[in-house]
């Protein structure tokens, strides 16, 4: 089978500076993936590769989604990346403060409602019917995502926790096939951990995605992921599967330290 | 939230009190309308005091028609579209005769509502040839000569005085400075035996002019002929003599008066300027001059004299009418001779004055003197 | 020596701090940690003045700074590495170090104290003449902690040490920490998320919740405290 | 602080500018005549204008401060909670219509006139706050699109005789055009590199309007541009005044109602998400680019429209009613009246342009007062006069999922 | 298509190269001449260009009143000549005085301004700021056109006129040369400034991050002030220089000035204070040549067009830092 996102030798340069050193990664359908590696490895740039907000220097980015063609990304500029179906969310919460969970919710539908300003200006009941279900929608989803009690609250008044989650509800109301987690686990206590932990799993389950993350919460990278990635000064240095990756001597040297269970 | 409230509750009021009407016709309302703030002030303040000691002098006298005059401002900063709001307001204020606009743009767009309302409009210093020769305002007349006679003049001079064969036509880009250097070029085209050099725009009040007095020198010019105002032309002529490049400068009326002398001092000396015909030697004249010295501390600016002749004008056609409307005045208007600080003037069919024209000036010594 | 009696904080309308009372011994490593958003850095922004509290106050050495600007407040001997680090982008490693001695005018020490943190983080000296933001996170974290120490601060207060760090680096600032605690005898205020490690090198710990200090104890009783554990320990 | 203390603060504030003041108000210098003016009264006057001044200044900047913090109850402005309220809108909107109905006929022209000129600004205002208030652009040379309308209407009728109801749907296309071509190169610049590029594009218009004699007539501009007609006929002076009245009220009504449409439709709630972050919008699936394009060229679109009915007012136009400081009046207008809210917009245009007018009283000063309330305003309401407040969505629960409603409501 | 563009560019480029080169080989006086020309203009614009880089760099205010302070600064130098040359005191004295009370009263002013209409905003959107700003603009136009006068006032150049040796005296002005070489100084003083002492390490600190420097014991407020301070001095510098080489002023004259700093600032990448001096110099010499050889209507078209350009390439300016968003 054709994995769902094939990265090919991608090469990003800031200046002089390679923030991305000849990586590739190949992602299978309904994995969950993980991507480590201390700061400044270049996580968080192979992300903005991947979604369109860096135009790589060298190297392509090929994804088949379920039932279609390969295509490839290269080129594509962000809200493209996203109607291909891959969303993400961001290591620093970023949600739009001045408005509601159910508003941050609905601006992730945007991409797939199709009325224009003509329709907007004219309201015609088609155009109605569709902010209806938008709404409705939307509103499915945070049920799902366990946040309907927020509804109509102000994002920026929601429980830390409770931000991250809506993160996630967002990323999911624009129909994605693959999704991007940065750090979804920073900044959560054990409790909140836990609850995404089962979070994942069951979208992996029940919603049929595959999941791409970046965390450094080891005890939930090594529980959650099938497979884990690790990069070190833009570089690829390991691949395999949790247990593989702990005993790994170089991610031991270049990440881990020595005692690695007590993170 | 309050106050805003008490404020729109406060300006619903005065709204409402300016509405009262204002025709209690015990006085006659004449009014002013010009520039009375903004960089165009000096020529719009200095056309009002002579409108108002005109009236003090004729309320002396006894007033038009046994009436008192009553004098109404309007500050328009020479832009059009305040100017149709300030003539709308003086409109609904009653006011019976205009003198004004300064400005020809701001006038040609007031002038509407003044036709409209059948108002006779009379400027002391518009002198867009449009304004009279078109005939589209019949109610409009004006106490200086236009903008073509000015133009043939200066070209004249130039060419038949000054015997340059080169010139250099510089303005400002405004409707009086290009409208003027467009009549000239046109005139000069006309003429023959005078090449134009250079046609060109500056932006005004810019810091710096000395690319276009370098382009200047290497035209070859003899003569800079400039459309605008004092205060660019100063600092072009401080920069010609400071770089030692040898041509002559003129320009029209926006450059006469003792602003140019004053302002660029001893590098003013042998400049040109086309203005009114200099009537310095009318005893009225010279009265008004003591009189003005005397209440302000300086001399009259460039259109005191011509504002005087404004007010006098209408005086003398709506006694002649023995009313003050619109179509008995605006014959009278054609009628009259009035014994101006200019000497004995009237008007044309078209509006435009008789009896006075422009003459060439030069400074020297710091005063503009007559040459033609 | 430093002392927090019913301060209340607030961020615009929110109501941030509900009336924190803690006490910070000479020489001590106190802990403070607690859930995000629980009001733990505004606790420490409050401290060094940048929040000024609404009601309480806060003495050092017996002395009033509770409304005292915040440059003052660093004169006092209080000095702050913020949450997210902060470094400044476009000044050199050396120009970052150097700001740190803003207030000081004693040259022969200032040289002194570069030396001595030079030696405690020895990729630093590497990296004098790199423009501070092209570090990685977690040598920005080692030059915050040292351009703070070069202020020679009496406390110092570290918000989130450990945030966004891989775990080797972690490990390291804590060792460092401690360090630091017992060479120059420099109290320690910390904030942290990751309760294990603030816990285990701290000598009391602070429990915050949604603006209340909930529990204070040693760090061990608190590490074994079994609300603790179950609630910021995951065990 | 003790009243002593404020005092003594006072006493200082007051010296240190008779200080500052003093070579500008105390010594007049006529270079001309080379005469000195020692002018020692103004000093005094200074002194005790400031001395009063700062203590106002200060108690109600401690008022503001204090207010801000304690400030827990709906701080929703007045209007907007008086509109909410059933009982109150009818009536209000009723006595409102009223009194806008009657106006012309109420008071003299003059009065109808600036009163045109003001509703011209609210339309203008309102196309102004799509671009910055609602999509965060800072847009300098709006003025750039209100002189595209007025000429369109100028030339068109000119050349070919075009009537107002002919130009004025097409000057809306142009403007939309003009807004496409204008933004399409510079919308990928951010925040002021993109305002001092508007403002650019705002003087470029202006400076070939100015020097392309053959095309715009030049610095002598337009004159005699023929009022709208009523179905052919045309009114008096008088009568126009009045008619153009109900047009620019007409069109103040429908921008209202547009505006307020697309504020909350999806492209609304784009705009309003591209202005507080970038990069997550482009993250959700929103094309960054385009919708800027749509609320700059939309913006242009009521520019235009506003130009037309400045020029049918006017009857004559040049490029001098064009200046970037007309940009910077309807800049105010959204900011002063409260940025994104169009109850704001109309209020700040009403006070601006009309509070001017009114100040004619005390011609001399009236700028200076403007600039001084300009900084008062902002100093002790930075948001506006009138805050923005915007519907949100809300979800009710209560209902049946398949008859979801969106329900309209401030947000408390 | 792309070969047809390039094709098309080249020949551009070519006939304009032609073109110049054939200039300046026939007229190479000419040439230098506008060099000149615009070397001064671009002095002129970097004097003001300093003060809107320095105070947008510290705190992100396009600060509308810059332009009024320099006029002010003008205004106070004009009225001290005059007075002291009335009382009949020594030139060298009075022209030193002048220059120093220019520089002294600009200051208080730009320090005032700060005080009253951007400090109490520090925390409020920007556009408010900026409105605060425009207000205080017209506030000081208005006070000090109704304090002193409307009119344009003569201003007897402090400088004297020196006559050059020939092939020169056409070509510069001894102002011009005041102008650039005074240009030239504040710029090393004002790097040195900037890098080496205490108060320029404490701008550069707050302007990076404002916190962060009050966190180590800089008092932002008077950092702030300071800025104000020192671009104000630079401001009342220009002034005084531009009032010689024009010869008149009112109370008008900032607003267009500080139109035209703004722009030359934000070409050089605003913020920057390099950027500053070198978008001046940039704008002003291109606009020199483009008035001297092409059309001076266009003038300000053509500036406007360079800076569309060089954003549109550059979107942060020349020398402009180029952030890229942190994701």
């Amino acid at each position: 089978m054709e994995p769902i996102l094939d990265v090919k030798n991608l090469t990003m340069k800031f200046g002089g500076l390679k923030a991305l050193d000849d990586v590739s990664i190949a992602i299978e359908k309904g994995q969950i993936a993980a991507l480590i590696g201390p700061n400044g490895a270049g996580k968080t740039t192979f992300f903005n590769c991947i979604t369109g907000i860096y135009d790589p220097t060298i190297g392509n980015v090929e994804i088949t989604p379920p039932g279609k063609n390969t295509q490839s990304l290269r080129g594509l500029k962000p809200n493209y990346v996203t109607e291909r179906g891959i969303a993400r969310t961001f290591q620093n919460i970023r949600l739009f403060h001045g408005m509601t969970v159910l508003e941050n919710v609905l601006i992730g539908r945007h991409c797939r409602l199709s009325s224009g300003i003509i329709k907007a200006m004219l309201k015609p009941p088609s155009q109605k019917e569709e902010e209806k279900q938008a709404v409705y929608d939307s509103y499915k989803i945070l049920e799902k995502i366990g946040l309907a009690k927020y509804v109509n609250e102000m994002a920026v008044n929601l429980p830390y926790g409770a931000q991250r989650r809506l993160e996630i509800a967002r990323a999911m109301a624009t129909d994605p096939f693959l999704l991007l987690l940065d750090e979804p686990a920073a900044g959560m206590n054990p409790q909140e951990t836990k609850e995404l932990d089962d979070l994942i799993l069951w979208l992996r389950d029940n919603e049929n995605l595959t999941i791409l993350l970046i965390e450094h919460d080891m005890k939930l990278v090594m529980s959650l992921s099938d497979w884990i990635h690790v990069v070190d000064y833009g570089k690829k240095i390991a691949e395999g599967t949790p247990a593989e990756i702990k005993a790994n001597p170089d991610v031991i040297k270049a990440y881990l330290g020595e005692e690695s269970d007590d993170a | 939230m309050n106050t805003f409230l008490k404020s729109l509750t406060v300006g619903v009021l005065s709204m409402m009190m300016f509405a009262a009407p204002g025709f209690a016709s015990e006085t006659i309302k004449v009014a002013n309308a010009g520039a009375l703030s903004g960089d165009l002030a000096p020529y719009g303040i200095s056309a009002l005091r002579g409108v108002e000691m005109a009236v003090e002098d004729i309320n002396e006298q006894g007033g038009i028609l046994g009436k008192k005059v009553e004098l109404m401002l309007g500050d328009d900063v020479c832009k059009p579209e305040v100017a149709v709001n300030v003539a709308t307001k003086l409109v609904s204020d009653g006011a019976q005769m205009i003198v004004g606009h300064v400005c020809s743009g701001a006038t040609i767009a007031a002038n509407k509502i003044y036709k409209d309302a059948g108002i006779i409009l009379i400027s002391s210093s518009a002198t867009n040839d449009d304004l009279t020769l078109t005939g589209e305002h019949p109610n409009f007349f004006r106490t200086i000569s236009n903008d073509g006679a000015q133009a043939t003049l200066m070209t004249d001079f130039a060419k038949n005085e000054l015997k340059v064969k080169k010139v250099a036509l510089i303005h400002d880009k405004g409707d009086y400075g290009k409208g003027q250097m467009e009549l000239a070029k046109i005139a000069f085209e006309h003429m023959g035996g005078v090449e134009i050099v250079l046609f060109e725009g500056v932006t005004t009040g810019a810091m710096d002019y000395s690319a276009i007095v370098s382009k200047i020198k290497r035209s070859g010019a003899e003569l800079v002929m400039w459309g605008g105002y004092h205060s660019d032309a100063s600092k072009i002529i401080q920069l010609l003599k400071k770089k030692r490049v040898d041509t002559l400068f003129m320009g029209a009326d926006g450059i006469y008066g003792d602003n140019l002398p004053n302002l660029a001092g001893e590098f003013a000396e042998g400049v040109y300027a086309t203005g009114p015909n200099d009537t310095s030697s009318n005893p009225m004249h010279q009265a008004l001059t003591k009189e003005h010295q005397e209440k302000y501390g300086e001399d009259p600016g460039t259109f005191f004299i011509t504002g005087y002749t404004c007010m006098q004008a209408l005086a003398a056609a709506a006694e002649k009418a023995g009313t003050v409307e619109y179509d008995a005045m605006r014959a009278a208007m054609f009628d009259i001779t009035v014994d101006s600080p200019m000497g004995p003037i009237g008007f044309d069919k078209n509006g435009d004055i008789i009896g006075a024209g422009f003459s060439v000036y030069r400074v020297i010594d710091g005063k503009y003197q007559q040459v033609n | 020596m430093l002392k927090l009696s019913n301060i209340h904080t607030y961020y615009g309308n929110i109501h941030a701090l509900k009336g924190i009372d803690i006490e910070v011994e000479e020489g001590e490593v106190i802990s403070l940690i607690g859930a995000n958003g629980a009001g733990k850095s505004t606790t420490l922004m409050t401290t060094s003045g940048i929040v000024p509290a609404k009601k309480g106050t806060i003495e050092l050495n017996g002395e009033d700074i509770t409304y005292l600007p915040p440059d003052d407040i660093v004169k006092k001997g209080i000095c702050q590495v913020p949450e997210g680090r902060r470094i400044f982008p476009y000044l050199t490693v050396a120009e970052n170090l150097d700001m740190g001695a803003f207030l000081r005018n004693d040259n022969d020490k200032i040289k002194q104290d570069l030396a001595y943190v030079y030696e405690l983080f020895p990729i630093l000296a590497n990296r004098r003449n790199q423009a501070g933001g092209t570090l990685s996170g977690g040598e920005q974290q080692m030059l915050a902690i040292s351009r703070a120490l070069m202020s020679r601060p009496k406390i110092l207060l570290l918000d989130e040490p450990s945030l966004g760090l891989a775990p080797i680096v972690v490990k390291q600032i804590f060792s460092i920490i401690e360090k630091i605690n017992q060479e120059s005898r420099t109290t320690i205020f910390i904030v942290e998320q990751n309760a294990n490690l603030a816990l285990k090198a701290a000598h009391r710990g602070y429990v915050m919740e949604t603006g209340r200090i909930t529990m204070t104890d040693t760090g061990e009783n608190l590490l074994a405290n079994e609300d603790v554990k179950k609630a910021y320990l995951g065990i | 602080m003790p009243i002593k203390q404020q005092l003594k603060q006072s006493l200082i504030i007051a010296f240190w500018f008779m200080i500052l003041t003093f070579p500008i108000m105390v010594i007049k210098v006529n270079t001309i005549q080379n005469i000195i003016v020692f002018r020692w009264f103004n000093l005094l006057w200074v002194g005790i204008l400031t001395f009063v001044a700062s203590l106002v200044w200060n108690y109600f900047l401690r008022r503001t401060e204090d207010g801000k913090k304690k400030d827990f109850e709906d701080d929703t402005p007045l209007i907007h909670r008086l509109l909410q309220n059933d009982r109150f809108r009818r009536p209000f909107l009723g006595l409102l219509a009223a009194f806008f109905i009657a106006y012309p006929f109420i008071f003299p022209m003059y009065h109808t006139s600036i009163m045109i000129s003001a509703l011209v600004y609210v339309m203008l205002g309102l196309g102004l706050n799509i671009v910055v208030g609602l999509a965060g652009l800072l847009d300098l040379g709006y003025v750039a699109f209100y002189a595209v309308g007025a000429y369109a209407y100028a030339l068109l009728n000119l050349h070919f005789g075009l009537s107002f109801w002919m130009v004025l749907p097409l000057s809306a296309l142009l403007g939309t055009l003009f807004g496409v071509l204008l933004g399409y190169p510079v919308l990928r610049l951010r925040g002021d590199y993109l305002a001092i590029v508007t403002l650019g594009f705002g003087e470029i218009i202006r400076i070939v309007l100015e020097n392309w004699d053959e095309f715009s007539n030049g610095p002598r501009g337009i004159a005699d541009i023929p009022a709208p007609t009523f179905f052919g006929h045309q009114f008096n002076q008088d009568n126009t005044m009045i008619y153009i009245y109900f047009i620019v009220i007409a069109l103040v009504l429908m921008t209202i109602f547009f505006v307020n449409r697309l504020e909350n439709s999806k492209i609304g709630r784009a705009w309003i998400a591209l202005r507080d972050d970038e990069i997550a919008c482009q993250a959700m699936g929103i094309d960054k680019f385009k919708t800027k394009l749509t609320a700059f060229a939309l913006g242009a679109t009521w520019a235009a429209m506003g130009g037309v009915i400045f020029a049918a007012k006017t009857s004559y136009i040049n490029p001098m009613s064009f200046t970037i400081w007309e940009s910077i009046t309807i800049l105010c207008v959204v900011v002063i009246g409260g940025m994104g809210s169009a109850i704001g917009v109309i209020a700040g245009a009403l006070v601006l342009i009309l509070l001017p007018e009114y100040l004619r009283a005390v011609a001399e000063y009236r700028m200076l007062v403007f600039g001084a309330l300009q900084v008062i305003v902002m100093v002790f309401k930075p948001d506006g006069l009138i805050k923005s407040v915007r519907k949100v969505y809300t979800f009710k629960t209560s209902q049946e999922p398949q008859q979801e409603k969106i329900a309209h409501g401030t947000h408390t | 298509m792309r070969w047809i563009s390039i094709l098309l560019g080249l020949s551009g480029t070519g006939a304009v190269g032609f073109f110049a080169v054939r200039e300046i080989i026939m007229y190479p006086m000419y040439f230098f001449e506008l060099f000149l020309g615009g070397l001064t203009r671009g002095s002129i614009y970097a004097l003001i260009a300093l003060g809107y880089t320095m105070v947008y760099g510290i705190i992100q205010l396009i600060n509308f009143a810059h332009g009024e302070i320099y006029m002010i600064g003008a205004m106070t130098a004009l009225i001290v000549a005059t007075v002291l040359g009335m009382w009949g005191w020594n030139t060298a004295v009075i022209v030193i005085l002048a220059f120093v009370f220019a520089i002294v009263y600009s200051c208080a002013y730009g320090f005032t301004v700060e005080k009253i209409a951007y400090k109490p905003l520090r925390n409020a959107p920007r556009l408010s700021a900026l409105i605060s700003a425009i207000g205080m603009s017209l506030f000081l136009q208005n006070y000090v056109m109704l304090a002193q006068t409307p009119d344009y006032l003569p201003f007897q150049s402090l400088i004297p006129d020196f006559q050059f040796w020939e092939p020169f005296a056409h070509i510069i002005t001894s102002v011009e040369i005041t102008i650039i070489i005074t240009t030239v100084i504040v710029m090393i003083l004002l790097g040195l400034l900037i890098k080496f002492t205490r108060i320029g390490k404490a701008m550069r600190a707050t302007a990076q991050d404002k916190v962060m420097a009050a966190l180590l014991g800089i008092n932002v407020n008077n950092v702030i002030s300071a800025t104000f301070v020192v671009g104000s001095a630079t401001a009342a510098i220009g002034g005084v220089l531009i009032a010689c080489h024009v010869g008149q002023i009112n109370f008008y004259i900032g607003f267009l000035a500080g139109l035209k700093a703004f722009i030359a600032a934000v070409l050089g990448g605003i913020g920057s204070i390099p950027g500053a001096v070198l978008g001046s110099l940039v704008l002003g010499i291109s606009e020199s040549f483009f008035t001297g050889y092409f059309w001076s209507e266009y003038e300000d078209v053509f500036a406007f067009a360079i800076l569309v350009l060089i954003l549109i390439f550059r979107p942060s300016g020349i020398l402009g830092r180029h952030d890229t968003q942190k994701v």
